[in-house]
């Protein structure tokens, strides 16, 4: 039993630790495991709930770090500090959220859907935390290896829009269905771009395997799919719906949007699932065009993971601190008439090139990336040309020559008023004010 | 330099255009009657010797024996100014004049503030409510004789309200 | 198949993130379609104008300051000239000079905050704003300096100002109006040009000249549409007919014209700050207690004074019954006036428009309400 | 599974040309506003008492109970959320707190909630009418316990300038419990900061065996 988990050191570690099933672990080095014999399957049960726990429990841990670190970087890129008053650099400022969060009081509205009201949250949770199931932190480190990954990964996180339509129909507030209604607009039109743009790099890697895909990565794919990874890239952030995308939650306009009527800890699972999601999209770039876990030997692999993991997480960051945010059509132009048509650009490419090399050594991805380069740029700009906003065309006024005739005319010089007696005499004196 | 219209000298040029809507006339000032209000303003808006486009202002003044509606113009191709008045309401219950919102949209929500806080009715306005205060709101503070803050309390009080009802 | 929808209307305000106070609106929606809007006002309506019956002039000048509590100088200056006008006083020229600076400085400081706040409405998370309002904290620091006071001044008294600027203030106005002019090409450089402001302020809320001269819309809005009417050039108050200075026109009168106006502005009143104090001389800061007593009994008589404010045109009318105490004071709110045509600029909008033109505006609800 | 009621008050009939239609409709809503208001104003006369703290004897402190206070209470002071709303001039100070220079992000009080329900801190800012009471009072109950209140300004605290006048509220403590308050018109952010400092030394000391934290 197990052996066809061996290669995923995480549960190797766990399962051989306990069982010591000879047949499988003592090959690899191992002892007698803490289990007697004959407890394999006991063992293997232990071992899947410990990654389980290992895994929800890092992301969590991630989702409290993750928001401290943002909160500190907020503060720099304005110019000001930032939490730094509960605990060394305000790192338990995060933690004091979630404690205090956990023991709020718990509102559901009287006109709320009971039921779904309190399942939302759940709903929005789960999908969140399972996308890491597939995702490889490390050589070796992932919790199942799904031969179709990509799509698990594509479809796992389209559920969020369900929870969160859920949530706005079951609080019985209509600016929580506008929100609600424009998350779906957004995941109907990004989910098309985005599923395109990874067809380039499946048919560079052969297979829909994330952990296919990072061995192929003998260039990273950002080098040899630009255009992949543009569209991608803004795709992404526009199903996280984050600035400049975070129409869902557009705070200027639906105040807190589908969200306006959770409390207590079901808003903190939203939240949590938000930051969850971050996560999880940064580690999905990092696998799919950032070549995951590899990197330069003596430093190990999931330091390199998390390091790349980092760096996406600050450009988005980045991104949400500097840009404004877009209208609604603009962002569904933008996904029908911009980023469709790269992503067409790029497969049509990617296919003639695949043609020319179909089994691409490094040295075939180097000349790939050599023409996908300057396809990508030339094809960006026609694109940005085509959907970018034209300049005024008429001239500034003259200031002494404005258009609407001020100032042209005077009137009769008999008619004006001396200066000395612009205040008229009150007709009327008041009675009351003698004695003033 | 904004020209101030003289008073004497409007009120011939308006006499001229519409015969006896003017009261009499002092310094800037000129006295219109309330029912000539809508034929002087438009006159003044579109008559190419005056061109009155700009309502810079619509305000009104308790004179505890009569109310005093004051407008001020500007007019943008002349650079010039004037002050338009008109004594309205020896009833103090059902004064009014004619709304000039047809005329200048600008005086939408100052009209609406005339009436909300002095209590003067704008025949023709298109959305004659209170503005500033509340709907069932007793009586009108900015008149000399509104009843001052305790008392208004008082007023408002259960059993208060229905007594006021009539007075409003 | 004609898909056939219901318009919902939804309540937005007195408390919303972006309604700059408690402005309330009632939004009818089809879609993302703004079908119709009904402004609902007087959740800030303090009574202002009834209390300042009760006060003495000079006291007066407090209340102003909490009308428009983003541009207080400048209300300060609206009223006072109001009282000038009445009375018949005669102000001290350093006086007059003292408060054009600080007259222009808080216009500065408006046109800052309006500038943030749009950005903050178009969905910029907060740091447009705080750049801006960084400025805005310097320009506080030099008020502190003449008056102690951060946003309610109430420095300006009938005949000048009440205390002269003390002598550290004239370098730290000088490096001020340095900042100023680095923050101003920081914002331009960072959003004039970027793509997303651009596209979404460009050709939204387009309103005619003759339609906004018709609405007494005044100020930057009007200017946005090309109308050069600038009170400060057309009716020059104060000394403003010794400076000289750029009027911003703009064609477009879209939300883009309007915050590309005010942010011009802002450097057209750091050349006027500039030329304030090279042709300031000493003297007195206000005429001595025995020309302009502290209780003023202005003649019987009414007069009207207006400047022009950070939003537009901003005037006082006062009528004295020769008394202490004005026996009517009103205000000519350009922040409500300029909301005249709100329904024109929304109604046929995007829902996501709606506070973007909201802010394009620049209201303040002190005023509007008063 | 049928939805929630979303039922629209303002009656517009399905169908018919929308446009323009609002202000024609709104009438009744405005009187049943102004009855609200009315109602609110002629019971609410006397200020709430301020909620004072008892704290609990020493004795009757467990072990137990007074670790778990501790970190409860840490957690409720570290990480305030105000809800963000502002009423009048003092508004623009609490936005000068959370900006640049003052910033109030440093006590993990930057995440300013939009909405009531995720706030734990309601600033009152500024000049409270009699009309902006009811909304206020609202916003005040749709807040999840425990929550606090602070009346910034002389305005909030008593009426401050507008003390005498016809609309204004003579102390948001009419209205709902004040735990701090803060004097000055305005007051400066560094005087807001404090206020919130007292609060913090506040919500340090409510124990479980004594009495609920931040309730009416």
């Amino acid at each position: 039993m197990g052996q066809a988990f061996l290669d995923n050191s995480l549960w190797r570690n766990i399962y051989c630790v306990l069982a010591g099933d000879s047949a499988s672990c003592a090959s690899r080095g191992y002892s007698d495991g803490f289990l007697p014999g004959g407890l394999e399957w006991l063992a293997f049960l232990l071992a899947a709930l410990a990654i389980i726990g290992l895994v929800v429990n890092g992301v969590l841990g991630g989702v409290i770090v993750l928001i401290w670190g943002e909160r500190r970087l907020f503060g720099r890129f304005q110019s000001r500090t930032g939490p730094n008053r509960w605990g060394p650099f305000g790192t338990l400022t995060s933690v004091a959220d979630a404690v205090k969060t956990m023991f709020k009081e718990d509102i559901v509205p009287a006109d709320a859907d009971r039921i779904l009201f309190n399942l939302a949250p759940i709903l929005i949770a789960a999908p969140a935390l399972l996308v890491f199931s597939v995702i490889p932190f490390g050589v070796g480190t992932y919790v199942a290896d799904l031969n179709v990954g990509v799509l698990f990964v594509m479809a796992i996180t389209s559920l969020t829009t369900l929870s969160v339509l859920t949530a706005a129909w079951s609080s019985g507030n209509r600016i929580a269905i506008l929100s609600a209604l424009r998350s779906v607009a957004l995941l109907i039109s990004y989910e098309i771009p985005m599923a395109l743009a990874v067809v380039g790099v499946i048919m560079l890697a052969g297979s829909m395997s994330l952990g296919d895909i990072i061995v192929a990565q003998g260039v990273p794919f950002i080098l040899v799919q630009p255009l992949g990874f543009f569209v991608f890239f803004i795709a992404a952030m526009a199903e996280m719906a984050r600035a400049p995308f975070d129409l869902t939650e557009a705070e200027s306009e639906l105040a807190a949007g589908y969200l306006n009527d959770y409390a207590s800890m079901k808003f903190g699972l939203f939240f949590l699932a938000e930051f969850m999601a971050e996560i999880s999209t940064s580690a999905i770039i990092t696998t799919l065009f950032l070549s995951g876990w590899r990197g330069f030997d003596p430093i190990p692999s999931h330091f390199w993971f998390g390091a790349k993991l980092i760096a996406v997480l600050f450009v988005i960051i980045w991104f949400r601190m500097t840009l404004p945010r877009l209208r609604v059509d603009q962002v569904l132009k933008f996904a029908w008439k911009g980023l469709f048509e790269l992503t067409m650009i790029n497969i049509v490419v990617t296919a003639i090139l695949i043609a020319i090399w179909p089994e691409p050594t490094t040295a075939n991805l180097w000349a790939m990336a050599a023409v996908n380069w300057p396809v990508a740029i030339i094809s960006i700009y026609l694109v940005s040309k085509l959907l970018g906003t034209a300049p005024y065309d008429q001239p500034l006024p003259d200031p002494n020559a404005p258009s609407y005739p001020v100032g042209s005319e005077s009137i009769p010089a008999s008619s004006v008023l001396g200066a000395e007696t612009t205040s008229a005499p009150v007709q009327a004196r008041i009675q009351e004010e003698g004695g003033q | 330099m904004t020209t101030v219209w003289s008073g004497g000298a409007l009120a011939e040029a308006i006499e001229a255009f519409a015969p006896g809507s003017v009261e009499s006339s002092a310094g800037s000032d000129v006295w219109l009657k309330p029912e000539s209000i809508s034929t002087v303003c438009e006159g003044l808006k579109i008559r190419s010797e005056f061109k009155f486009d700009l309502l810079s202002s619509l305000t009104a003044v308790d004179y505890i024996d009569h109310f005093e509606v004051v407008y001020h113009l500007t007019s943008l191709p002349m650079n010039a100014s004037a002050v338009l008045k008109s004594r309205v309401g020896h009833g103090r219950t059902e004064a009014s004049i004619a709304s000039v919102v047809p005329i200048w949209r600008g005086a939408d929500y100052q009209e609406r503030e005339v009436w909300d806080l002095m209590g003067i009715r704008f025949d023709g306005h298109p959305n004659h409510k209170r503005i500033m205060l509340w709907e069932g709101y007793p009586g009108h503070p900015l008149r000399k004789d509104y009843v001052t803050y305790d008392q208004s309390i008082a007023s408002t009080a259960p059993g208060a309200a229905d007594s006021l009802k009539g007075a409003e | 198949m004609a898909i056939k929808t219901q318009p919902v209307t939804v309540n937005l305000g007195p408390q919303h993130p972006s309604t700059h106070g408690v402005f309330r609106m009632r939004v009818m929606f089809d879609g993302e379609e703004i079908v119709d809007v009904e402004p609902v006002f007087g959740y800030l309506h303090r009574g202002s104008e009834k209390l300042a019956e009760e006060r003495t002039y000079t006291q007066i000048v407090t209340l102003t300051d909490r009308m428009d509590y983003v541009s207080s100088m400048l209300n300060n200056q609206a009223y006072i000239l109001a009282v000038e006008k009445l009375a018949g006083i005669e102000p001290s020229p350093r006086g007059v000079w003292l408060r054009m600076i600080a007259s222009e400085l808080q216009r500065i400081a408006s046109h800052l905050v309006a500038t943030g706040f749009l950005l903050q409405d178009l969905g910029a998370l907060g740091t447009p704003l705080i750049y801006a309002m960084r400025e805005r904290e310097n320009i506080l620091d030099l008020f502190e300096m003449l008056c102690g006071a951060r946003i309610t001044n109430s420095y300006l008294r009938p005949g000048g100002v009440f205390m002269d600027a003390p002598a550290e203030f004239w370098p730290a106005l000088d490096r001020g109006l340095g900042d100023i002019l680095n923050t101003v090409d920081e914002l331009e450089t960072y959003l004039s040009g970027n793509e997303i402001v651009f596209s979404r302020t460009k050709g939204t809320a387009v309103l005619p000249k003759e339609l906004l001269i018709n609405a007494s819309i005044t100020g930057p809005m009007l200017r946005a549409s090309g109308v050069d009417w600038d009170l400060r050039h057309r009716a020059p108050y104060d000394y403003y007919d010794r400076v000289s200075f750029d009027r911003i026109l703009h064609t477009a009168s879209d939300n883009y014209a309007r915050y590309w106006v005010r942010v011009q502005e802002t450097r057209e009143s750091v050349k006027i700050i500039r030329q304030c104090i090279e042709q300031i001389e000493p003297g007195d800061v206000r005429p001595s207690f025995d020309e302009v007593p502290r209780l003023i009994r202005p003649p019987v008589g009414d007069a009207y004074a207006a400047i022009e404010g950070s939003k537009g045109e901003l005037g006082f009318y006062l009528v004295s019954d020769g008394s202490i105490a004005p026996y009517r004071m009103h205000v000519r709110a350009s922040s409500l006036i300029n909301l005249t045509l709100l329904r024109d600029m929304l109604i046929g909008g995007q829902f996501g428009d709606l506070f973007v033109t909201f802010g394009s505006v620049d209201l303040n609800m002190g005023e509007v309400d008063r | 599974m049928t939805g929630p009621k979303l039922i629209d008050p303002y009656g517009t009939p399905a169908g018919a040309d929308p446009r323009g239609a609002l202000q024609s409709i709104t009438l009744d809503l405005d009187r049943t506003e102004g009855e609200s208001v009315n109602k609110m104003k002629s019971t609410h006369l006397e200020p709430f008492p301020d909620p004072v703290l008892e704290v609990p004897d020493d004795l009757k402190r467990s072990v137990i109970v007074s670790s778990v206070d501790y970190l409860l209470n840490w957690a409720r002071k570290s990480s305030v959320f105000p809800l963000q709303s502002g009423l009048a001039c003092c508004s623009f100070e609490m936005i000068s707190a959370a900006m640049a220079r003052f910033d109030l992000a440093r006590f993990g009080m930057e995440a300013m909630r939009a909405s009531p329900r995720q706030a734990d801190l309601l600033i009152v800012a500024g000049t409270l009418t009699w009309k902006m009471a009811v909304p206020l009072r609202r916003l005040y109950d749709q807040m999840a316990e425990p929550r606090w209140v602070i009346s910034m300004g002389v305005c909030a605290t008593s009426g401050g300038p507008y003390y005498q006048s016809y609309s204004v509220v003579p102390g948001v403590n009419h209205i709902m419990p004040v735990d701090v308050y803060v004097p000055g018109c305005p007051p400066r952010p560094d005087a807001l900061l404090y206020g919130i400092m007292q609060l913090h030394d506040k919500i340090r000391r409510y124990s479980l065996n004594g009495q609920a934290a931040g309730r009416e």
